[in-house]
């Protein structure tokens, strides 16, 4: 027993992996469905594991096949990526336990199984790139889960058929943003000699002078903002957001532009040096009036969306703003306040998601006319997304609060108090959007042709879930904040400490 | 920690959870709604002195339970008028209007209670927030747009409210709220907060703007809540501070023209409710435990009559669908009741011995008198006049008297009328017997209102302005009620700040020129400017080619190596 | 200095990977065709994997493979192995979007009714105006 | 005459009739005017008969509250009179989508 404990690292990566060509032979909806809910929950558990074990501030590094880094691949957890690594397989439990339904729905029966195949694919993707310490491995995971994402907003196409030209618009986006990253990776290599992470920590040391070194950052900056839906370079988001099913919507606006934020931090704080003065340069004079632009400026255009899933794209690049203005501090409080906002955001999103996702089960559109005073006769959904929204404008109570609580907090503290009022205003124009919809919600008459149609608990429970998390988190910030915390200042020292 | 300590706002909130899950039954919601006020009228009342109920919060300590004399007087008149707004609504049947009520009070009472400025802030925001539904709940988009307006500033006082308290916080390390000089940026900045809500000059005009817009119930309830926390507030913070005087003095000097003019009598008891925060601000500025006590009674007294005159007004909007002054008289014939507490409410407001306006607002003028300020105590007195001329002479007036309208509307609901009988009760019963409020006020009262000097002097005061009325009034040199608006200060974000707004996007040319052309039709609306660079088919929304998105990866790519290499 | 012979021909294959790399890009921006989008693309990976080959020369080196009879000898210069087997992968993984890309341009091809990406944008645009449209009605 | 005085009689709540009634009779404004006067007499006469004792000099003026509530009051008039001259503004001055408006669109 003791044993499988000490392989939990790469069983988190594993089990989803192995399980997906499993499910493709396997040929049935609902057993694929059970296999890749099985994968999820073992990848929650051996997260929640992980993270409790490294919960102290220390990590745990991995070597595959027993060769001891730098030479072997190593992969090494701490706090900061077994946060993430909760959170992405957390909310790929409670999407899929919501998925069966929906899917049904939005996918055509044959095409199930390979959904479900990519899905799990997807998810590793994803935790390996939390979990490796590897740079080149990183590329390689990055392209596992962007791969499958393109397949699977495509799957969009039997409900319009617009979804087909975002997923190529993303797969072009994409892989120019892989193909910059991996072109950074390569830099890095040429002037270290070593793919390790914490290997190159120690060897770039004295290369701040060096251009090999400077334009790789350049590389794996642009690479990574075109993944994360950085401002202006978001242009593929909006398409697939809204195009994709929206099972697929809620899964990837909750995880996928985090892992790649997670990566810039990581490369930012325990790859190079950010103390490095290009860096410094990089984040004050690029990412952050990028960051600050997009908080307003694409708040303004998600005001003005008749599509909801549109709007909450849009709102999410403004997200991501605050989420990289919260790195560009390049404070230890800035950056709590990004894994914090990395967190709370996601399971907002991923709440507003699924309940619009609900909402508009079965007329398919997201227009805001699609959910006129589904108020009444869908209460519990609807109070979901009024949840939901609240925690994105960040009224106190929600989780959502927290975040720009410590993001205002930690623009104080940095000495830019002008910027704690610009986030606050940004976020009086989440109010304006939100409201749209609520007004919709609650004060509008509903189309008379609309039955009442009943959602059954299968869809309820996980539902609910996320939005009891949105207040809860709102509450008890011990978790959040506390790991955060520890996890910030890990990256931000330097900490790696190997037990 | 005991059982009747628990933070009243819990009760209102968890009141409006069980209607919003539960209730769909119109009579037990108003049932409910006129409960739960009286529940935590009792709970109040029987709470002791002291800190009762910590939370702990991000390593922070909150308070929400920190009763002392102060916040309970404030406490049990938010109480009593919620009780008395829910009857008025009896009626009611709009479920978002019931929820945002219990919503609101209980944050207002939750602030008053609130012992640090983190619970301060939550429960400030909590009022702003539930608040604007009242104002929404009336579903026209004018009452859309001005509880837009509405919301943006009650919020953006909430927002300055917790700059201050980051600010604060990061420099002494405290989140108390307790009194505080006003010296460092953090306090100023917190002072500004309380000053949006209490309606400062020049911030004022959220409350003209927003109270004629909201339902006819809803203002009843609005008008009782939001700026008396204000004044509790700064009551409990900046008493004492000298520039509360000249503040307070303008304030209860501007608004008396303004709402000798106004046509829309709710905005002119808007405009009365700003005049009378001005004596309660006078008050606090002179900060001595008298005029503590004369500020804490008037808001006492002020929440009773101004809810009552609101409450006849609305009765009257509610019967004949407007409020307008020269739509309106003669309806004493029709609505006699509802014309005797009309006029119950103003002669409380203008302080007429007997009435519980006299008991309270005297403790102000004595405060400054005693204290040395002729000047204030001059522009006090000179205010008081004004108070009768639009509260005490015109509501009434040209509502149930002056010319004959043609109107013959039905008398108010019976709801209606006994939530203005019990006020009108209690106006008069304070009057009558002032230490009733005197006992409960936050210091010892050592003050009797009922001198022959001063009965004397205010009936003077009031008969000979009331005769300045008669003699205008047969000489026609009354301004006529006529159908217009007042333009005020709020004309800088409604009209001025969008044309200078147009006139930059012009200048820079980034509207092609049909849009243009039509822009200038809508030229009021800053919106349309807004959907230009933002909406769906501007340059920021549009559906880009992936060629072009390349082109801006290469171009942010470009930034970004010069960035790193230079 | 920038004249240098030694600038250019020492760089020789880093002006080539550039070169290459704009290639590519040039072509996904300007050509409107799906399927050319995807060859640009392609160039665009295949100038990285150039790059990354050539970084992993030795001069002079000869290629990494063990002797048959595994006694190596210390004198003999091989050249990195290691990029070139990552480059393995990034192959791998360029097939496989070259080949989604390519699977997904089928599908465009069978919704549309064509692959320029122009009157694709028109068909969409078209498409949002009816939806709006439908909104104000 | 009578027939007009029927039809209000018929419209009017008896309640108002006993409380207000006596407003409709023809020398109602004339009574109010008086009793105003004869009271404002009364008082200002007892500020000779009463010393007052007030926290400033002025206020012990025999008559000083009654001449500068009636002055003031004037003033307020005046100044509001004047106020409006400048800021007077039609009522659909803020565009339809104010509140100001759309009472008046409530009304027809």
């Amino acid at each position: 027993m003791e044993q499988v404990y000490l392989h939990f690292p790469i069983l988190q990566v594993l089990i989803p992996l192995l399980l997906a060509p499993i499910c493709v032979l396997v040929g049935r909806s609902t057993f694929s469905w059970l296999i890749t809910f099985f994968g999820s929950v073992s990848s929650l558990v051996i997260a929640i594991s992980l993270l409790h074990s490294v919960s102290d501030g220390s990590s745990i590094s991995y070597h595959i096949g027993g060769w001891p880094p730098p030479i072997g691949i190593e992969y090494v957890v701490d706090s900061a990526n077994a946060f993430l690594l909760v959170l992405v397989s957390g909310i790929s439990t409670v999407v899929l336990l919501y998925a069966r339904d929906q899917i049904k729905l939005e996918i055509d029966e044959e095409n199930h199984t390979l959904f479900y195949t990519c899905y799990l694919l997807c998810l590793t993707g994803l935790l390996g790139v939390l979990i490796t310490g590897d740079v080149f491995n990183v590329f390689v995971f990055l392209e596992i889960s962007s791969l499958s994402t393109y397949v699977l907003v495509a799957q969009g196409a039997k409900r319009d058929k617009r979804a087909l030209k975002a997923a190529f618009n993303y797969l072009i986006m994409g892989t120019v943003g892989a193909t910059f990253f991996v072109i950074g990776v390569g830099f890095i290599y040429m002037a270290t000699g070593t793919l390790n992470m914490f290997d190159i920590y120690e060897r770039i040391n004295d290369l701040e002078s060096s251009r090999t070194v400077r334009a790789s950052y350049a590389f794996i900056v642009i690479g990574m903002g075109l993944k994360l839906a950085m401002f202006p370079m978001h242009l593929w988001m909006p398409g697939a957001y809204t195009y994709a099913p929206t099972v697929v919507t809620t899964f990837l606006s909750a995880t996928a532009t985090k892992v790649s934020l997670y990566v810039l931090i990581r490369f930012t704080f325990s790859v190079f040096h950010f103390d490095f003065n290009f860096i410094e340069q990089v984040f004050k004079f690029l990412v952050m009036p990028l960051a600050i632009i997009a908080m307003f400026a694409m708040s303004f255009v998600a005001i003005f969306q008749k599509d909801i899933k549109r709007m909450l794209a849009y709102s999410s690049i403004a997200q991501i703003g605050y989420m990289l203005l919260g790195v560009s501090l390049l404070s230890s409080e800035g950056l709590t306040a990004t894994f914090v906002n990395l967190f709370n955001h996601g399971i907002t999103k991923a709440t507003l998601f699924m309940s619009l996702g609900v909402l508009t089960l079965y007329s398919g559109k997201s227009f805001l006319s699609d959910v006129q005073g589904l108020g009444k006769k869908m209460p519990w959904i609807s109070a979901s997304f009024l949840i939901g929204g609240l925690s994105l404008v960040g009224i106190p109570g929600t989780a959502g609060f927290i975040s720009k609580w410590l993001l205002v907090q930690a623009t104080i503290e940095a000495g830019v108090p002008i910027l704690a009022l610009l986030i606050i205003l940004s976020s009086l124009l989440a109010i304006v959007y939100i409201w749209k919809v609520i007004e919709h919600l609650y004060f509008m008459e509903p189309h008379s042709e609309l039955a009442s149609q009943k959602v059954s608990f299968r869809i309820l429970i996980p539902l609910w879930i996320l939005s009891i998390s949105c207040l809860y988190w709102g509450f008890d910030t011990s978790l959040t904040v506390g790991t955060s915390d520890i996890a910030a200042n890990n990256l931000f020292n330097n900490v790696i400490k190997l037990n | 920690m005991d059982f009747i300590q628990v933070p009243s706002s819990y009760i209102f909130y968890l009141a409006a959870a069980i209607t919003f899950v539960f209730l769909r039954d119109r009579t037990l919601r108003s049932v409910l709604l006129i409960c739960v006020p009286i529940i935590a009228l009792i709970q109040v009342w029987n709470l002791e002195i002291g800190n009762h109920h910590q939370v702990d919060f991000f390593n922070l300590q909150l308070e929400l339970m920190r009763v002392d004399k102060l916040s309970k007087v404030f406490g049990l008149i938010f109480c009593l008028a919620a009780f008395l707004g829910n009857l008025y609504a009896w009626h009611v049947k709009d479920v978002v209007q019931q929820i945002a009520t219990l919503v609101y009070t209980g944050s207002a009472i939750g602030a008053v209670f609130a012992g640090d400025l983190v619970s301060l802030f939550f429960y400030w925001e909590g009022t702003a927030i539930a608040s604007v539904f009242l104002i929404w709940a009336r579903r026209t988009e004018a009452s859309y747009h001005t509880g837009m307006r509405y919301l943006l500033i009650q919020i953006s006082s909430g927002v300055i409210l917790l700059a201050g308290l980051a600010v604060q916080f990061h420099t002494t390390g405290s989140i108390a709220f307790e009194k505080m000089e006003l010296s460092s940026l953090s306090s100023f900045l917190i002072f500004i907060s309380f000053g949006i809500k209490c309606a400062f000059p020049l911030l004022h005009n959220w409350l003209q703007d927003s109270y004629p817009a909201a339902t006819v119930t809803g203002t009843v309830i609005l008008s009782s809540f939001t700026t008396k926390l204000a004044i509790y507030a700064l009551a409990r913070s900046f008493a004492g501070t000298e520039i509360l005087i000249y503040i307070g003095a303008i304030m209860t000097l501007f608004p008396i023209f303004f709402a000798e003019i106004e046509n829309d009598l709710r905005r002119v008891l808007a405009y009365s409710l700003n005049n009378q925060l001005g004596f309660m601000v006078v008050g606090i500025g002179v900060g001595t435990e008298l005029a503590l006590n004369g500020t804490a009674s008037h808001a006492f007294a002020h929440i009773l009559y101004k809810s009552l005159l609101f409450m006849s007004v609305g009765a009257v909007l509610f019967r004949t669908g407007t409020s307008k002054a020269s739509e309106l008289g003669g309806l004493y014939k029709t609505m006699p009741l509802s014309a005797l507490c009309c006029l119950i409410g103003a002669a409380s407001i203008s302080a007429f011995p007997l009435f519980s306006g006299f008991v309270t607002k005297s403790l102000i003028m004595d405060a400054t008198a005693t204290e040395h300020y002729p000047v204030i105590w001059c522009v006090l007195v000179f205010a008081s006049a004004g108070v009768l001329s639009h509260s005490g002479i015109k509501i009434p007036y040209f509502t149930f008297f002056a010319h004959d309208s043609g109107l013959r509307p039905k008398e108010a609901p019976i709801n209606m009328l006994i939530a203005m009988f019990i006020t009108s009760f209690l106006c008069v019963f304070l009057g009558v017997f002032p230490d009733t409020l005197y006992n409960i006020l936050p210091y010892e009262v050592n003050y009797k209102p009922y001198t022959i000097s001063h009965v004397i002097s205010q009936l003077q005061l009031l008969c000979f302005a009331l005769l300045a009325f008669t003699v205008i009034m047969k000489l026609g040199f009354h301004p006529p009620e006529i159908r217009a608006i007042n333009l005020d200060s709020d004309w800088v974000y409604r009209k001025y700040l969008p044309s200078i707004m147009l006139r930059i996007i012009n200048r820079l040319g980034s509207v092609n020129e049909s849009t243009r052309s039509g822009l200038e039709n809508k030229i009021s609306s800053g919106e349309q400017i807004l959907l230009n660079i933002f909406g769906p088919t501007a340059n920021f929304a549009r559906v880009f080619t992936n060629g072009v998105m390349i082109l801006w990866i290469a171009v942010i790519f470009t930034g970004a190596l010069a960035i790193v290499l230079f | 200095m920038i004249f240098e012979h030694n600038f250019i021909m020492g760089h020789l294959n880093y002006w080539l990977f550039i070169m290459l790399m704009m290639t590519g890009l040039f072509i996904v921006i300007s050509r409107g065709n799906l399927i050319k989008k995807i060859v640009g693309l392609n160039i665009f990976q295949t100038s990285v994997f150039m790059f990354y080959i050539s970084i992993g020369k030795v001069a002079g080196g000869t290629a990494p493979i063990f002797p048959m009879d595994m006694n190596i000898n210390p004198s003999i210069l091989y050249s990195n192995p290691l990029p070139h087997v990552l480059i393995l992968t990034a192959i791998v993984v360029g097939i496989a979007t070259t080949a989604l890309g390519l699977a997904l341009i089928v599908r465009i091809r069978e919704a549309y009714g064509t692959i320029e990406d122009e009157e694709i944008s028109l068909i969409e645009a078209d498409e949002q105006k009816l939806e709006t449209q439908s909104q104000l009605a | 005459m009578n027939d007009n005085n029927k039809k209000l009689k018929e419209t009017t709540n008896p309640v108002g009739s006993i409380l207000f009634g006596w407003l409709d009779h023809r020398h109602s404004t004339r009574i109010i005017i008086g009793t105003l006067s004869v009271s404002c007499f009364v008082l200002l006469l007892v500020d000779f008969v009463y010393h007052r004792h007030g926290h400033f000099m002025i206020e012990e003026v025999p008559g000083f509250f009654a001449l500068y509530g009636f002055l003031m009051f004037s003033l307020i008039i005046l100044g509001a009179t004047t106020l409006r001259y400048f800021v007077k503004r039609r009522e659909d001055y803020y565009g339809t989508k104010a509140v100001d408006s759309d009472m008046t669109e409530n009304k027809k």
